[in-house]
């Protein structure tokens, strides 16, 4: 057992390291390109289409000449905005209805249930062609769609725990204190089942950036030429077999977003997890 | 089924072939199934067909035919053909196959226009409710595929006159067919044919990579290099009768001056998006009509690029200021659709916006699902790509109609102009051949003219096969004829 | 000499709970633990299997018969839990998993200690219920079914099944009321004497210290402050804490804090 | 009367009746212990007189209300004026609060309309040390979570926070089991000394007949799910108790 | 009994009544029109007008409420039409895709379990350990990796380069193990991870302490204890993704040429064929239901103290 724990220190000590190395290689990319480079990430140059690696392209160009590096770099900020913002909403509707379906069972769990019941019947392309079409494309819509799409998840995540749970004494107590509903879910059975939804939720984090640009591949996903990950990497596939590491580098990046969101999931689970206990 | 050839080879080595085609089809119907899937695997055949080298009509399963009014038309059968299942194919059995695609699609009633039929021995009596001259050129459709109705399945097994009899059909998936003995025209070689579907072109190289099929149709055009590097391998391309476009909404302010529409024109590179797009595998399109077709106009040369551009833009009455291409103080911009569906569409796309960014033009593009839908119901565009069928049957009448004509369905600019109206009014009234070639001519040099819209390329059929094993593979431009009775093994 | 305790210290990252702690429990002894609440009893007694959880460290050498229970491995540790050293523990409800029933739980802990004959399980089941006052249909029913003492009355059936060397008993009858605890604890002595087993015996109740211990100590902020028999602790006590807390207990019947006034031979 | 309860029946689906026409009262600043045989269903009374159970007949009357019929809104400001402390310590906290979150809980709903005369709030940690003060903890726990407390210790943080609001009624649901004597003597005195100054009444739970005696006026025996003997305190070891009674104290 | 009966059926009606009329004011809130479709514009003359005749006689035009009508009344004879673009019932079409499906699901279920049970326990039980770390990069790269890349890179292995697998078409068994393997390794990240999240909570509970002091060997812990006690969050998620396992599959149905009812409910929709979306959303309303109320029932099988008080509630 005491082997176990030194090894965590060792292997924590050796994150870190990475860690600070791989955001120094990050800082350095970043003032090369935006300082150094300054390329339009929307210029199309079919002259340099499918360039290799330079100096002046430190990752080549992609099928219409544009630079990979700055179009990489620019696509972060919709890519994780998009992403977190999705999910950010599926929890905020989740959530709550998880924490109230669970809490107070009977015809409320089961109307709301049933509502996401619906909800998952329903392909989420439908979901998000018909938001398209009310609201016009564009991917604050296919966000919208995201959303909908995904609040069940954790709807359902959410009151599976809270089911078990609400049954103790400690909720009876609170419920006897006189505590409102809204706060017993809040603060007794929130940090419950908050372990499991971050676990989820930095997951899907990866998931939705793939569910993006799998309705780029129907036409619902950014609008081009915004370089979104997920566009990018809808539109590099032709060259899947050809130039391979045109396709790695959006997909590296979403490994690299979803690492980075594991570990922040991990870090506040951790926090919430009192105990910290399990290891035989 | 592949194992009953085998068995039926006998002493041979097994005569097969493995097709894999990119589009999938859960039916069979010759008659309703968009996909065409019967026609292109041998099984059925229509009663005219496209004739690939002089791009005309010409017989099939009838022999000859005459209309002259246009409207009470004979058709003339072969007396030689037997259904698979050895029924005849006689007058009565034509009929009963026309009339059941009639019933069963309301597309093709549309198009063929039959009041009523006749049977007489081998000899057909066609009328259609209006004068319709293009009505010949209709049957090459392969919904209009013969088949014998009295038979049960149609849609998993339909009966036809082909090469080929369906042996089995896994929806969605694959098609075996194995050889017609009495086929009228001289049986196949082969004993069977597999014709599957895959809808992803990466994984249709890599079926043909893997030598799990010996022909694929389409596969991705990035990785030609290297199917050709395994040395085996012929790729071939041909191109069709398909036009990738840029529609001009004529509705809106900036597009109905003709300068700006040419200035548009001017604007795109055809032989470069032809070239670093589509990989040579495309002609740069002069106008709608594949050149090689006989009312393909022939046209003269017109300035185009950046400074050409510039020059309409000028006559239109914009300067340059700052780098923005400006009139009355306000920018020159367009809304640009584009749609997934075809990939090149969002490319052209593009590098037409970057190459109007350097002139100032400001395109927003916006990618959208359904372009007939969208178009048809939202006005607040600018410019679409579009890709249109343009003669699919050897006649120019289904997109003069569609695109230019104030009824078509796919009039997405807006064109109402009378003059064009008229010429198409008279082409839907014209039965000589020659006299009609002269009017869609016609009717093509005036689009040219007005820049109605800008005509980018006509995109090739690109097939893969496997040269040490297939012999005779032609690949047709009209994309309707695949397994064919000539296609063997070496 | 079944169990000796040498020099534990059970620590957190920042303080010490247990400091540095040695007793030892003879054969066949009824060993009580007394002392106040949260000076670390129950940490000590985990020490022993070896159940306290990673994040506390601890130290010293713990004695089981011939063998050192802390340089077991854990098969090895996991071999004396349950045969050789038992628990019963004051938090009934966590004694039983939830989802299984009573019947369960007794058969699991047969089939590993290698009584498989479903027969044979069902008996001894029947009979180790009755023996603690449960009757044998509980057997079918989930733990959040019984009330807190039928509950613990099944741990401690439970933990005397396979008649171990030394139990360790950490406050087992505070869920009790006083006609069961006293049933209880008279089925253990019975139960003592029939298998000479040694008892760790946690408790508050000085009635019960003062009717089965033999000896005892006395344990406060982590240290044990006084240990010795029975007669020399209640009756001579010598530290100052020790003396209050038997001040403290409310006793009905008077006579010597011991008890042994009633009992022959005793001059003092 | 304060609680008022009347031929009260009930029983688990399925079951054998748990209760069956239990009656008695309490009168306000009263004790009452309530003693008898492990699973005679002392902590099944005990949750009905919280409405955590349906009961199928009979009534229970919480200052002249009827609270088995009452909708939920209205109980709610009953419910201020009752605490429960369990007796299952481990089972009554959160596990994923901090004790000083749990404490805090009866008394942060009130906010300003908790009139308390016994404690003071000064400020929130001052509060919670009083209150842990008050049953002989430590103020350091008030930042632990309640696995790293010891049984005893989360006992006393569930007695705390039950008389941190000062409620009309608590019933005690054997609240010093697992206390050293000398933690219980000092519990034990801190609730009577709490019931005599602010006219506080206890349901008290327990198997230990003497802390019963020292904490209550009256005693009620249960047998079965029945109340089978009330008397005096005074009157314990009279002859005419019922023959349970005379075996519960034999024991002693 | 009955009364159970009586009232789950009430209960699917009405869900079946709701998701029905959701969905079909849903897709005709779509913009889009199956009469494109039906007659062929892309490659036959058509005229607006023919285009009008042809909504006025299929009923589009209709009030919204009106064509639902004609629908509902259609279903309860059990008759969900026929497909716009095929003609085919759409009842065939639906047991034609079924099979594909169905497999599909199994496959990569079992891949999955194969994947997620030993991944996630291991790290839970050996939490920080190397085991873990590596497994949780693991998952993480399934999350993050798009299956058709994960596909095609499978192909490219086990097809082109090994030549051990046939990598399209639905053809027996071995033809279903590449997309099964696929579509069970971009599933099983989520389960990796959640499964070592609520092994870790179990293992917390004070219960395995006790199991433990009874010398019960650690793999019976495991199996007989902390296991069950992790399942229902897992069986939540479960439940909650059938609908993506059957729906969301287009990716791989396309890729492996195995056609089930992803690839034709996204035709469909494509191709606005209201009929077959309409089925669609009917028999996955009832599956979502099924599972889900299975997903409820298994909750009582978990936690007996919950079954206890639900079952008093409804008396
Ligand atoms: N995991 C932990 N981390 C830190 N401190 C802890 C932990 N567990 C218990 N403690 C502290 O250790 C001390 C000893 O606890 P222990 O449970 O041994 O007391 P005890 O003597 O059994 O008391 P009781 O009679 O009340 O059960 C207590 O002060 C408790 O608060
Ligand atoms: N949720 C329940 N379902 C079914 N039976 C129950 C339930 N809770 C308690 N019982 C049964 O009701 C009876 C009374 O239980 P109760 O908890 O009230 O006993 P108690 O008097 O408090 O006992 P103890 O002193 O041991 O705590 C017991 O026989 C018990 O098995
Ligand atoms: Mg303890
Ligand atoms: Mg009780
Ligand atoms: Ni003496």
């Amino acid at each position: 057992m005491r082997g176990i724990t030194n090894n965590t220190v060792q292997l924590s000590k050796w994150k870190k390291g990475t860690f600070i190395v791989g955001v120094i290689i990050l800082l350095l990319s970043l003032l090369y390109t935006f300082l150094y480079l300054r390329h339009d990430p929307n210029f199309v140059d079919m002259g340099n289409r499918l360039a290799g690696s330079s100096l002046t392209h430190p990752l080549g160009t992609d099928h219409l000449g544009r630079d990979m590096l700055t179009r990489l770099w620019m696509g972060t900020q919709y890519t994780i905005g998009f992403s977190s913002l999705a999910l950010f909403a599926a929890l905020l509707i989740g959530i709550p209805i998880g924490l109230i379906s669970g809490y107070f069972k009977g015809i409320t769990d089961r109307v709301f249930m049933r509502i996401a019941d619906a909800f998952l019947a329903f392909p989420d392309t439908i979901v998000a062609i018909v938001l398209a079409g009310l609201l016009g494309p564009g991917i604050g819509n296919l966000v919208l769609a995201i959303t909908l799409v995904k609040w069940v998840n954790y709807a359902r995540l959410v009151r599976s725990t809270v089911l078990a749970e609400s049954e103790k004494e400690y909720i009876w107590i609170a419920k006897l204190n006189g505590l409102p509903a809204r706060k017993i879910m809040s603060k007794h059975l929130f940090p419950h089942v908050i372990g499991h939804v971050l676990v989820m939720a930095s997951l899907d984090f990866g998931k939705v950036i793939l569910l993006i640009s799998a309705f780029s591949y129907i036409g619902l996903g950014a609008q081009p030429p915004t370089p979104e990950w997920g566009a990018m990497l809808n539109e590099l596939r032709p060259f899947f077999s050809s130039m391979p590491q045109l396709m790695l580098y959006p997909g590296f990046a979403i490994v690299l977003v979803v690492l980075f969101t594991n570990l922040l999931g991990d870090y506040l689970r951790d926090r919430f997890d009192v105990k910290k206990e399990g290891s035989v | 089924s592949s194992d009953d050839a085998n068995e039926a080879g006998g002493e041979n080595e097994d005569k097969h072939l493995h097709f894999l085609y990119n589009f999938a089809t859960n039916s069979l119907d010759p008659n309703v199934d968009s996909s065409y899937v019967p026609i292109r695997a041998g099984v059925t055949e229509t009663l005219v067909r496209l004739d690939e080298e002089n791009l005309t009509i010409s017989p099939w399963l009838a022999e000859s035919w005459e209309g002259d009014d246009g409207k009470n038309w004979t058709l003339h059968l072969r007396e030689d053909v037997t259904f698979h299942n050895g029924n005849p194919m006689d007058a009565e059995a034509v009929k009963a196959s026309l009339e059941r695609t009639i019933e069963e699609s309301s597309a093709m009633k549309n198009a063929l226009k039959i009041e009523s039929i006749e049977a007489d021995g081998y000899t057909l009596h066609i009328t259609t409710t209006e004068p319709f001259p293009e009505f010949v050129s209709e049957l090459v459709n392969p919904n209009v595929s013969i088949i014998d109705v009295t038979e049960e399945d149609i849609i998993n097994h339909p009966v036809g006159t082909g090469p080929f009899e369906v042996a089995s059909f896994s929806p969605g998936s694959k098609l075996e067919v194995t050889r017609y003995d009495d086929y009228w025209d001289g049986a196949s070689p082969l004993d069977g044919v597999t014709f599957s579907f895959n809808e992803d072109a990466n994984a249709r190289t890599m079926a043909l990579l893997s030598d799990q099929v010996d022909i694929v149709y389409r596969p991705e055009v990035e990785s030609l290099g290297e199917l050709e590097a395994k040395g085996n391998i012929t790729v071939e391309s041909t191109a069709t009768f398909r036009v990738h476009q840029m529609t001009m909404n004529m509705e809106r302010e900036s597009l109905k001056d003709v300068n700006v529409r040419r200035a548009v024109d001017a604007l795109i590179d055809k032989q470069e998006i032809v070239d670093s797009i589509l990989l040579g595998h495309a002609e740069p399109a002069k106008g709608p009509f594949l050149p090689s077709l006989p009312f393909a106009p022939s046209y003269g040369d017109k300035p185009s690029g950046p400074d050409a551009a510039k020059e309409y833009l000028e006559e239109a009455g914009y300067t340059m200021e700052d780098g923005v291409m400006q009139k009355d103080g306000e920018q020159l911009s367009f809304t640009l659709l584009t749609y997934p569906a075809r990939a090149d569409l969002p490319l052209i796309a593009q590098v037409f916006q970057s190459d109007a960014e350097q002139l100032g033009i400001d395109v927003e593009i916006r990618q959208i699902d359904i372009p007939e839908e969208y178009m048809a119901s939202n006005r607040d565009w600018d410019i679409a790509t579009y890709s249109n069928l343009t003669a699919p049957r050897g006649d120019a009448g289904y997109y003069l109609n569609a695109t230019y004509h104030p009824t078509g369905a796919l009039n997405f600019s807006g064109a109402e102009v009378p003059e064009l109206t008229a010429i198409i009014d008279e082409l839907n009234q014209t039965v000589d051949q020659e006299k009609r070639n002269e009017l869609a001519e016609q009717a093509a040099d005036y689009v040219d003219e007005n820049a109605i819209n800008s005509f980018v390329l006509h995109p090739s059929t690109i097939v893969a096969y496997n040269d040490e094993k297939v012999k005779n593979w032609v690949t047709t431009k009209s994309e309707y004829y695949m397994i064919t009775n000539e296609l063997d093994v070496k | 000499m079944i169990l000796s305790i040498e020099n534990v210290s059970v620590k957190t990252k920042t303080h010490t709970i247990v400091d540095n702690v040695s007793l030892s429990i003879q054969k066949g002894e009824w060993f009580a633990l007394v002392g106040q609440s949260g000076s670390g009893k129950s940490m000590l007694s985990q020490a022993i299997g070896q159940l306290l959880p990673t994040s506390l460290q601890v130290e010293g050498e713990i004695l089981l018969g011939d063998t050192s229970l802390t340089s077991l491995d854990k098969r090895e540790i996991r071999k004396i839990r349950g045969k050789r050293v038992t628990y019963i523990f004051q938090d009934y409800a966590g004694s039983f998993t939830p989802f299984r029933t009573i019947g369960q739980h007794f058969k699991e802990f047969m089939q590993v200690q290698g009584i498989s004959s479903v027969g044979e399980q069902k008996d001894r089941i029947a009979e180790a219920l009755e023996s603690v006052g449960l009757p044998a249909d509980l057997a079918g029913r989930y733990p959040s079914q019984l009330s807190g003492g039928q509950l613990q009355r099944a741990s401690i059936a439970l933990a005397l099944l396979f008649s171990p060397e030394l139990v360790i008993a950490d406050e087992m009858t505070t869920a009790l009321d006083s006609v069961s605890g006293h049933r209880i604890l008279e089925l253990l002595r019975k139960k003592q004497e029939e298998t000479n087993c040694a008892i760790l015996f946690i408790t508050h109740d000085w009635r019960h210290v003062r009717k089965y211990a033999n000896r005892l100590a006395v344990m406060k902020e982590g240290k044990i402050v006084e240990t010795g028999g029975k007669h020399r602790i209640l009756d001579h006590p010598q530290h100052a804490y020790t003396r209050a807390l038997i001040e403290a207990a409310p006793l009905l019947k008077k006579g010597l804090p011991s008890g042994l006034d009633q009992e022959e031979g005793h001059l003092c | 009367m304060l609680v008022d309860v009347q031929n009260v029946t009930k029983s688990y689906r399925g079951k054998d009746k748990v209760l069956r026409d239990v009656s008695f009262g309490l009168n306000k600043g009263e004790c009452l212990g309530l003693v008898g045989e492990s699973g005679c269903g002392k902590s099944t009374l005990a949750r009905c007189l919280m409405r955590m159970e349906t009961i199928e007949k009979g009534s229970i009357l919480f200052n002249g209300e009827a609270i088995e019929k009452l909708p939920e809104r209205k109980l709610r400001s009953i419910r201020k004026n009752m605490q429960i402390v369990f007796q299952n310590p481990t089972a009554s906290l959160n596990p994923k609060l901090k004790i000083k979150d749990s404490l805090m809980d009866a008394y942060d709903q009130l906010k300003g309309e908790a009139d308390l005369t016994y404690f003071q709030y000064t400020s929130r940690e001052g509060f919670v040390k009083q209150l842990l003060e008050a049953v002989e903890l430590p103020g350091d726990l008030a930042n632990r979570y309640p696995h790293e407390l010891s049984g005893g210790q989360r006992q006393r943080v569930t007695i705390a926070r039950a008389i941190s609001i000062e409620p009309e009624l608590i019933v005690l649901d054997e609240p010093t089991a697992s206390l050293d004597v000398l933690s219980q003597g000092v519990v034990l005195q801190l609730l009577t000394d709490l019931r005599k100054r602010l006219n506080l009444s206890y349901l008290f739970i327990s198997h230990d007949l003497a802390a019963v005696q020292q904490m209550s006026q009256r005693t009620m025996v249960m047998k079965d799910g029945s109340v089978v003997d009330v008397f005096d305190q005074e009157h314990l070891f009279s002859k005419d108790r019922h023959p349970y009674t005379k075996e519960l104290i034999s024991i002693f | 009994m009955l009364r159970i009966i009586v009232r789950k059926f009430l209960e699917v009606s009405f869900f079946i009544l709701f998701i029905t009329f959701i969905g079909f004011a849903f897709v005709r809130m779509a913009p889009g029109d199956p009469a494109l479709t039906i007659l062929n514009v892309d490659e036959l003359s058509v005229s607006q007008e023919q285009i009008e005749t042809l909504r006025e006689d299929m009923g589009f035009n209709d009030p919204l409420l009106v064509q639902y009508g004609r629908w509902l009344l259609d279903f309860v004879q059990l008759d969900f039409g026929e497909s716009y673009v095929t003609g085919q019932e759409v009842t065939d079409m639906m047991l034609a895709g079924l099979p594909a499906t169905l497999e599909l699901g199994a496959g990569s279920l079992i891949v999955m379990i194969l994947i997620a049970l030993p991944l996630g326990s291991l790290s839970a039980l050996y939490r920080n350990s190397w085991i873990d770390q590596v497994s949780r990069s693991l998952s993480i790269i399934g999350a993050a990796v798009p299956s058709f890349l994960l596909g095609l890179l499978l192909i490219d292995l086990f097809g082109v380069r090994l030549q051990w697998l046939p990598t399209m078409g639905r053809d027996g068994f071995l033809h279903l193990l590449l997309p099964s393997l696929t579509l069970g390794l971009a599933i099983s990240s989520v389960y990796v991870r959640l499964l070592r999240s609520s092994l870790l909570d179990a293992y917390s509970q004070e219960f395995i302490q006790s199991s433990r002091a009874r010398g019960i060997p650690e793999s019976r812990i495991f199996f007989r204890h902390a296991f069950r006690y992790s399942l229902p969050p897992v069986i939540t998620v479960f439940g909650v993704s059938i609908g993506s396992l059957i729906g969301g599959v287009l990716v791989i149905e396309v890729l492996f040429a195995y056609p089930g009812l992803g690839k034709m409910v996204v035709d469909a929709i494509k191709q606005r064929d209201y009929p077959f979306i309409q089925g669609y959303i009917l028999l996955m309303g009832l599956v979502v239901f099924l599972v889900n109320t299975c997903v409820d029932l298994s909750y009582r099988f978990f936690h007996p103290e919950v079954r206890q008080q639900e079952k008093e509630n409804v008396e």
